[in-house]
């Protein structure tokens, strides 16, 4: 193969190898979903589904189809980019997504702007001064922090910060955010509470991978150059650290996507998590396989953008 | 998953329409409605502690956020298809009925100007002038025949179908006079329009992504699962009210987020909050509680055609087995009344006074189980937090069997799914039933032989004789007699173990005036957005 | 006679073990530098020689600490600074040259930038000063395209390239003093030559004094002005390098020289057997490569058609430098890498190319033993564990008999039986690489496969190596097959030797004749780059400059 | 380099003391003596607990510290010491063995894979990566809708959502101990692939194995109680501590120790874990690095 088309190869091998993931994921949520008990007309009338109602909602719905072959044309209209219409409310899914993703987005957004920062400066820090009071206190200060649940971090947010001392809202959304403190200010809170449960594990790791490359001949090297501690950490060893740290980020920013239900519900902020729970809970095939798919989307992108920065930080893999 | 909470679903909307069909009274509607709400009048049943909320003048502005316990993207602003609080508390705001109930349980007019009938078969729906929609259309009849005609089409998936067909010709007879024939007399046509359901849409309408009704608040923003936002409408043809400028409502399903939400002044109003909250909200003097107890209740339900339903005494031992006052006092923090086994609440007319609560008693408990040789024998009792606090209830019933040598093995299964799955299939589980506003329908739809939710498998041929007895009684006094008979042979031989009736306790900010409760539910029968307003 | 640059005085230096004990490794040394001399420290590993050239940068690796005495340098004091003052003198007083430079290039910063880092740290010189000084560093120091080079990353040059860099690196900030640790160590012979004429030069030229770093007499005899012989932290003797080389005064420095002189090879008496026995390994046509495999040819293709025989009882020496495809060779021999082509014969047995396919005689009978002794034994498994393994696996030995074979084993690489239960992290270099030769001979071989295994080790120790090679093949009976980049060991204990060059067999001669008798241009190159223990040899060497050219891998 | 430096201590030590490699320090031990002391509640809490965890002692709730109740009542007004020393048993026990089936497998097919390679390593890798794309919360109500809630149900349940994070880990270790000489030695002796990853790779990669089972111990204590509300798992009257937390979360308004109890049980019992694992014996921790 020319060398100039192995970049191309190895682009097109990475999506077939996603797109394959997708469609295997696609798959499992269909038949998990189809395991669960009660569809979405038995869901909906809750105590009142006799079986007459259920049959008459259910062609009103027009559910009268097989799960498999909805499932199927679900499918193949994702194809042409159709995420399908929602049963439960008959809406296009695309429009009841669109502004919960942007919200997920957001949060998830300015929480990777507070915390990865504040986590690699963390583990940075810790790994300079390995050994030391510091580098002890983070390496507690992470266990703890992670220890606590994430709905008493929440609950105890909101009861300092928005009931004892009236500094912040005790919601997110709908408060006003059109100045950009008043936009800080609304977010703090689910900020706070999120950067707490992602950022443990990226101290831990940034930690670990700049402590592996401080041992490297070519660290110690940099210090008989009459290099300081801190250039020797930031110059040398942290570039050929950013593979496994951005990996580690890649792993801790996937969980706000989806996995952020908790602070969603305490905050009463609007997201695609508390959207897939909702479409969970009234089975709502189209629903729930297109937050799937965001989610595992979302994985897959980080990821890569993590392989992405491991191979340009890295001259080696970079040609 | 959140079953519907309303009063007026699937089968006992059939019930109800039997009964009109038979040609009960208007009054004995409303007071059957009322039952399942808060009387006023009704004793020690409703507290109200809102300093605000008699006697005060009325302050116009503001914006009031309220917040609600559940909401998903089934939300909808259809109000056929309304079936959470949620969905009630927005059509409130943005459409009217044709009548309404009071705090008293009166029926009023709202948007008709009056309902009347010669023969309770034929009716005459006058319309009031000059009342305009928000897109500024007026409302004349075609628009009551085309809201009331939907429920009729199937395809809408209307909640109140069943009611609605009794309706056999709805048809104009000016711009402002609709005919309504039933297929048979029914008196209580106005009570039943009163509906959360039967609120009036414009002709024509599909659409239902926004609101376009005659209602107190404009819609001007709705996301289903996210929240709806009104704002005042200056052409609302009620001489009073609204209030407010502006209203939102949403849903903060955390009991711990809603109350202090509400006690860090982001909200102004969360509905239905946790007794075990009273204690930090009685601390508060921002913040005041609006407590009724209806007819519902978590009840355990005991298979008699199951092992270990079957076997003679097990029933009866549980009962006793029930500590109704741990119950009361531990699981709802006293927001609730010791009930007597029987699914008829005591603010109901037909309610027996003389059936006494069972007492706690262990030790005949376990007499009862030693003859059933049940002692020891692990027995599962299914519980969800879907049916409430059905878990602690659940958990009390252990520790007392435990004391007394009953293996009782507490199964906690997911709210999701539980009512397809568990209820009325497992030998031993929980059960939440919402009030019904009538004995007959209780006990049709939750006793009599062939009732679809026979929830113990109760099967008693007396019983039901008795039912159809009741039905056809004409004389008050043997009706009641018979009711006070059957709820006596529901405590004594049925499965179901109701051990207290649960109360609703809503809290709000002290600044809420104008507030009343109301026999249809919670915030003023969801209604309340139109009628409050915020002291300064 | 000028002031010493450098005094060094009863320099001690602790460490600490993991288990927390102190030990002292530097154990009182004096010694002075004049200004513009070459220092060389020899000694093998754990004698504290890089130890003590560290010091002199007033550093010392995790774990050490100087204890006491006083190390100066020109005008300050390097014990007696703060850790802030000890880095304003690195780069500008003090500069250090490392073993592997690949090692201690930055892999993810361009050449350029990492050149010229002292002056930056420092402060010395605005930005393209500093390039342009380091272009012509790069010049003096005979860099091929002087003014770009700089722009390369580090995985982007050779490793002869590299070391110079790194000279060019530690010379750009004028220091009086550079410290050697070790540089040509890790190169191709061919290479090392250029890499020490250029140091040579380049320290000649600034009169910059140095310490050079080795454990091999002949290098540091090409350099050094003077040599101090170290020992268990302790100097033994110090001296001029022609009386040092030609007139040691100092057993162990004896003993050192001794090591270089080769000992002849005895083959093995042929047993006179009447029919001529079959070749204990014969390979024919072998192709060997790695990568995807597209009609049946890996992409990158390494070994090309090799064919040899090994005769019962006699070795094979297989010599080349780097990529010269001699590793891969024992590789696909032991079937770890599959032959694409071509075929392994044992005792007349076609070998399966494939390991994978060969039946546990077939493998018993062919052993391989690594170069690196470290990696080759698995850290979590007791000496006694990794050579009972063998035994089990191949004879189902258990219990008292394998326990009996596992001393008996070690007993015949001459290690005492009480080393069974230590863990390979805790023996020395030579111990490890006795305890792999065990484990080769626990399967009972007839053939060892040994992929340099005296090259990481010192003189000493790789002599006493070789010795038990020889003891064993003629108490067992082995043939070997000795693959190194070193002649004089290749000399020491083979019979036949084969050239490698780019994967192909360039030359197949006997080893005793070796030196005179090689025709192939590579072979002659290879053999004249062996330095020799003459300090003048390096100044007199004469390299065809298009021989060079064609084949080193500068 | 490095390695010249390791042989020049090891060749001036005289041979270490058998076992000194295994002693361990201040901060590890007081990390052991936590979990061996929530191990001891765990087996003998039943003897221990005052009440049973079910009994509703006090009509009040959320009551605080006193002589009768150590740590205060619950929500139900439940003795708070009696439910922290009962789900002690669930937390510790639930969570160890979750972690450890986690890791063991997860451990294990990240061995396998990284030393068959191929096809086998590429389409694992995808399964399980494809795995994590299903929301736990779905994975755990089908869970329950389809082999109903045990406490080993519960455990596996567990083990299914922390497993693919615990063999990624392990098979980018064993990739890199694959490669090393004593593992190339071993197969071109001609042994097995269960040889080669039990003996050879695992010792070496059983120390960041260790600390990786740490973090993942946090998670699943944490976990555990999410999942019983999803009905799966610990039975009430008994709970976890993270449900303790859960269920009295209405009490930190008041300041209730109902729930500030169970968090600090279940933040001592994680951080000893990880205080353990930080400063397990050298032996075991620096095999591989």
């Amino acid at each position: 193969m020319p060398q100039s088309l192995l970049p191309w190869f190895l682009v097109i091998q990475r999506l077939g190898i996603a797109l394959l993931t997708l469609i295997i994921v696609s798959f499992a949520v269909f038949f998990a979903t189809e395991l669960l008990p009660g569809d979405v007309a038995e869901i909906l009338l809750g105590q009142a589904a006799t079986p007459e109602a259920v049959a008459g909602l259910r062609s009103a719905m027009g559910l009268d189809e097989p799960a498999f072959s909805r499932f199927i044309g679900w499918l193949v209209g994702l194809a042409g980019g159709d995420l399908g219409t929602s049963y439960v409310n008959n809406t296009e899914v695309v429009d009841l997504l669109s502004g919960r993703l942007s919200n997920s987005l957001r949060l998830a957004g300015v929480t990777t702007l507070v915390s990865v920062p504040v986590a690699l400066s963390l583990g940075i820090g810790a790994a300079m001064w390995r050994g030391s009071l510091f580098d002890r206190v983070v390496t507690v200060l992470t266990i703890s922090v992670i220890s606590v649940p994430e709905f008493m971090v929440a609950t105890l947010a909101v009861l300092i910060f928005a009931v004892w001392l009236d500094w912040l809202p005790a919601l997110s959304y709908g408060v006003d955010t059109s100045s950009l403190g008043a936009m800080l200010k609304a977010y703090a809170m689910p900020v706070i509470t999120l950067s707490f449960v992602i950022s443990a594990q990226m101290i831990r790791m940034t930690r670990a991978a700049v402590i592996e490359t401080i041992n490297t001949p070519y660290v110690e090297m940099a210090l008989l150059k009459g290099a300081s501690r801190k250039r020797m950490v930031l110059v040398h060893a942290l570039p050929n650290a950013l593979g496994p740290i951005a990996n580690a980020v890649a792993l801790s920013l996937s969980y706000l996507v989806g996995g952020v239900i908790i602070v969603e519900t305490i905050f009463n902020y609007p997201g695609v998590a508390k959207l897939m729970v909702d479409a969970v809970s009234t089975r709502d095939l189209p629903l729930i396989q297109s937050c799937a798919m965001i989610f595992c989307v979302s994985y897959l992108l980080l990821i890569t953008l993590a392989d992405l920065i491991a191979i340009l930080s890295n001259p080696r893999l970079r040609r | 998953m959140t079953k519907t909470p309303t009063n007026w679903t699937g089968r006992d909307d059939a019930m109800v329409e039997h009964m009109i069909r038979r040609g009960a009274s208007r009054r004995d509607l409303l007071k059957m409605l009322m039952s399942s709400g808060v009387a006023a009048a009704a004793g020690g049943s409703l507290l109200m502690r809102a300093s605000a909320a008699v006697a005060a003048t009325p302050v116009t502005g503001g914006t009031l956020r309220a917040a609600g316990w559940s909401s998903s993207t089934a939300d909808t602003l259809d109000p056929a298809k309304a079936s959470l609080s949620t969905d009630y508390a927005r059509c409130c705001a943005f459409y009217n009925r044709l009548t309404f109930l009071d705090e008293a349980g009166e029926v009023n007019m709202e948007l008709a100007e009056s309902v009347s009938s010669d023969d309770a078969q034929t009716w005459e729906v006058k319309l009031k002038p000059g009342v305009t929609f928000h897109d500024g259309k007026a409302l004349v009849a075609e628009d009551v025949i085309y809201s009331l005609k939907r429920h009729l089409d199937e395809s809408v998936g209307s909640k109140v179908n069943s009611i609605a067909k009794q309706m056999t010709e709805i048809s104009k007879v000016d711009d402002l006079t609709v005919k309504i024939v039933l297929d048979a007399p029914n008196a209580d046509l106005p009570t039943i329009l009163a509906l959360h359901h039967f609120m009036i849409i414009a002709e024509g309408t599909t659409d239902f992504s926004t609101a376009n009704g005659t209602g107190a608040f404009i819609c001007e923003s709705f996301e289903p699962g996210v929240r709806s936002v009104g704002v005042k409408n200056p052409n609302y043809f009620k001489a009073e009210g609204p209030y407010l400028d502006s209203f939102e409502f949403f849903a903060i399903p955390d009991n711990n987020a809603r109350i202090n939400a509400l006690m860090s002044g982001d909200i102004q109003y969360a509905a239905s909050v946790n007794p075990r909250s009273a204690r930090l909200l009685d601390s508060n003097d921002s913040v005041s509680t609006l407590v009724s107890t209806s007819g519902n209740y978590t009840n355990l339900n005991m298979r008699l055609d199951m092992n270990p339903g079957e076997k003679a005494g097990f029933v009866e031992g549980m009962k006793y087995l029930m500590n109704r006052e741990a119950i009361q006092k531990s699981a709802f923090r006293g927001l609730a009344e010791i009930a007597n086994d029987q699914p008829v609440s005591p603010s109901n007319r037909y309610f027996n006074p003389n059936l006494p609560a069972r007492e706690f008693d262990p030790e005949r408990a376990k007499s009862l189980f030693d003859k059933a040789g049940l002692l020891g024998v692990e027995i599962p009792v299914v519980a969800s937090e879907a049916a409430t606090a059905s878990v602690d209830m659940a958990t009390i019933l252990q520790q007392a069997g435990s004391q007394i040598g009953m293996n009782l093995k507490v199964d906690r299964v997911p709210s999701d799914g539980y009512w397809s799955n568990y209820w009325l299939k497992a030998p031993v589980h929980y059960g939440n039933i919402n009030p019904r506003p009538t004995p007959d329908i209780l006990f049709s739809l939750l006793y009599a032989s062939d009732a679809p939710w026979n929830e113990s498998q109760y099967k008693s041929e007396k019983f039901d004789s008795m039912l159809v007895e009741a039905r056809g009684a004409l004389d008050e006094e043997r009706r009641k007699e018979i009711y006070w008979d059957m709820q006596e042979m529901i405590s004594n031989e049925a499965g179901t173990g109701i051990p207290v009736w649960i109360s609703n306790m809503d809290a709000f900010t002290s600044k809420l005036g104008g507030l009343k409760p109301n026999p249809l539910g919670g915030m003023m029968g969801y209604a309340f957005a139109e009628y409050v307003w915020l002291n300064d | 006679m000028t002031d010493p640059l450098v005094t060094v005085e009863k320099l001690r230096i602790g460490a600490t073990t993991d288990s927390g004990r102190k030990v002292e490794i530097i154990k009182g040394v004096d010694f002075e530098i004049a200004p513009g001399e070459i220092v060389s420290l020899i000694g093998e590993s754990g004698s504290g020689k890089t130890t003590i050239a560290l010091s002199l940068m007033g550093h010392t690796r995790p774990g050490c600490e100087i204890e006491g005495g006083t190390i100066r340098i020109g005008a300050s004091e390097m014990t007696a600074l703060s850790n802030r003052g000890r880095a304003a003198l690195r780069g500008t007083e003090v500069s250090y040259v490392p073993q592997s430079a690949a090692a201690a290039f930055n892999p993810s910063k361009r050449i350029m930038d990492q050149v010229i880092e002292i002056a930056a740290i420092h402060d010395l010189m605005p930005r393209a000063e500093a390039e342009k000084k380091a272009v012509e560093l790069f010049r003096a120091l005979a860099l091929p395209e002087a003014d770009s080079i700089g722009q390369r990353y580090p995985h982007q040059v050779s490793g002869g390239q590299l070391q110079r860099l790194s000279a060019a690196m530690a010379l750009i900030g004028d220091p009086k003093l550079v410290i050697f640790d070790e540089p040509t160590t890790a190169l191709d012979v061919t290479t090392q030559i250029e890499v020490l004429r250029a140091f040579k030069s380049v320290m000649r030229a600034g009169g910059i004094s140095g310490v050079y770093v080795s454990h091999d007499l002949a290098v540091v005899a090409q350099i050094a002005d003077r040599i101090i012989v170290l020992k268990g932290g302790e100097i033994q003797e110090v001296g001029g390098a022609e009386q040092i080389l030609h007139a040691p005064r100092n057993a162990y420095t004896k003993q050192l020289l001794a090591a270089f002189e080769p000992v002849p090879h005895q083959p093995q008496a042929q047993p006179a057997q009447s029919a001529k026995p079959k070749p204990v390994l014969e390979v024919f046509d072998l192709c060997a490569g790695y990568g995807t495999i597209r009609n049946g040819e890996p992409t990158a293709k390494i070994l090309k058609d090799v064919s040899f025989k090994i005769e019962r009882g006699r070795n094979l020496g297989v010599i080349g430098e780097s990529g010269s495809g001699k590793s891969t060779l024992a590789r696909a021999v032991a079937g770890i890498l599959p032959a694409y082509r071509g075929g392994v014969m044992v005792d007349g047995m076609e070998m399966k190319p494939d390991l994978k396919d060969r039946s546990k005689a077939e493998l018993r009978r062919m052993q391989m033993v690594f170069q690196l002794a470290d990696t080759a034994l698995n850290p979590a498994h007791s000496i006694g564990a990794i050579l009972a393994r063998p035994l089990t696996f191949y004879e189902g030995l258990r219990g008292k008999a394998r326990e009996a074979r596992v001393t008996e084993l070690l007993d015949m690489v001459h290690l005492p039986t009480s080393l069974r239960h230590r863990l390979p992290g805790e023996l020395s270099g030579g111990q490890k690489q006795r305890v792999n030769l065990a484990r080769a001979l626990a399967a009972s071989p007839e053939l060892i496969l040994c992929d340099e295994i005296t090259s990481a080790l010192d003189t000493v120790v790789a002599a006493a190596i070789l010795e038990l090679l020889k003891e064993l093949q003629s108490e067992l009976g082995l043939s070997y097959m000795f693959i190194s980049h070193d002649l004089s060991t290749v000399e020491a204990i083979c019979d036949d030797v084969l050239v490698m060059y780019k994967g192909e067999v360039v030359e197949a001669l006997p080893a005793a004749t070796m030196s005179s008798k090689a025709t192939h241009p590579y072979s002659r190159l290879l053999i004249s780059s062996v330095p020799q223990l003459d300090t003048g040899w390096l100044a007199g060497l004469e390299q065809d400059p298009e021989l060079v050219a064609q084949f080193a891998n500068r | 380099m490095m390695a010249e430096y390791q042989t020049t201590t090891t060749a001036t030590d005289p041979p270490k003391k058998k076992g000194s490699g295994w002693s361990f320090n201040w901060v590890g031990r007081i990390g052991l003596a936590i979990m061996l002391f929530w191990g001891l509640v765990a087996l003998a809490g039943p003897w221990l607990a005052p009440h049973p965890p079910g009994e509703i002692v006090d009509w009040d709730y959320f009551s605080p510290v006193s002589g009768e109740f150590w740590l205060g009542t619950d929500y139900l007004g439940r003795d708070i010491f009696s439910r922290i020393l009962m789900g002690a048993r669930y937390t510790v026990g639930i969570a160890l063995a979750a972690v450890t089936l986690a890791c063991t497998l997860g451990v294990i097919l990240g061995m396998i894979a990284a030393v068959a390679g191929g096809w086998f390593d590429m389409i694992l890798s995808r399964l399980l990566d494809a795995f994590n794309g299903i929301p736990s919360l779905l994975f755990g109500l089908v869970v329950v809708a389809a082999v109903g809630s045990s406490i080993p149900v519960l455990i596996l349940t567990l083990t299914a959502i922390y497993m693919p994070g615990s063999y990624r880990f392990a098979r980018a270790l064993a990739v890199n101990v694959n490669t090393m000489d004593f593992v190339t030695v071993a197969r071109a002796r001609g042994e097995s692939t269960r040889y080669l990853i039990l003996q050879e790779i695992f010792p070496n990669i059983l120390g960041p194995v260790l600390a990786d089972l740490g973090l993942r111990f946090v998670f699943i204590v944490l976990v555990l109680s999410g999942l019983s509300f999803l009905g799966l798992g610990v039975q009430p009257p008994n709970a976890d501590w993270g449900a303790l937390v859960r269920e009295n979360i209405e009490g930190l308004s008041l300041g209730a120790p109902a729930v500030i109890f169970p968090s600090i049980a279940i933040a001592s019992l994680t951080i000893s874990v990880n205080m353990f694992i930080d400063n397990l014996p050298t032996k075991i921790r620096d095999r591989s690095e």
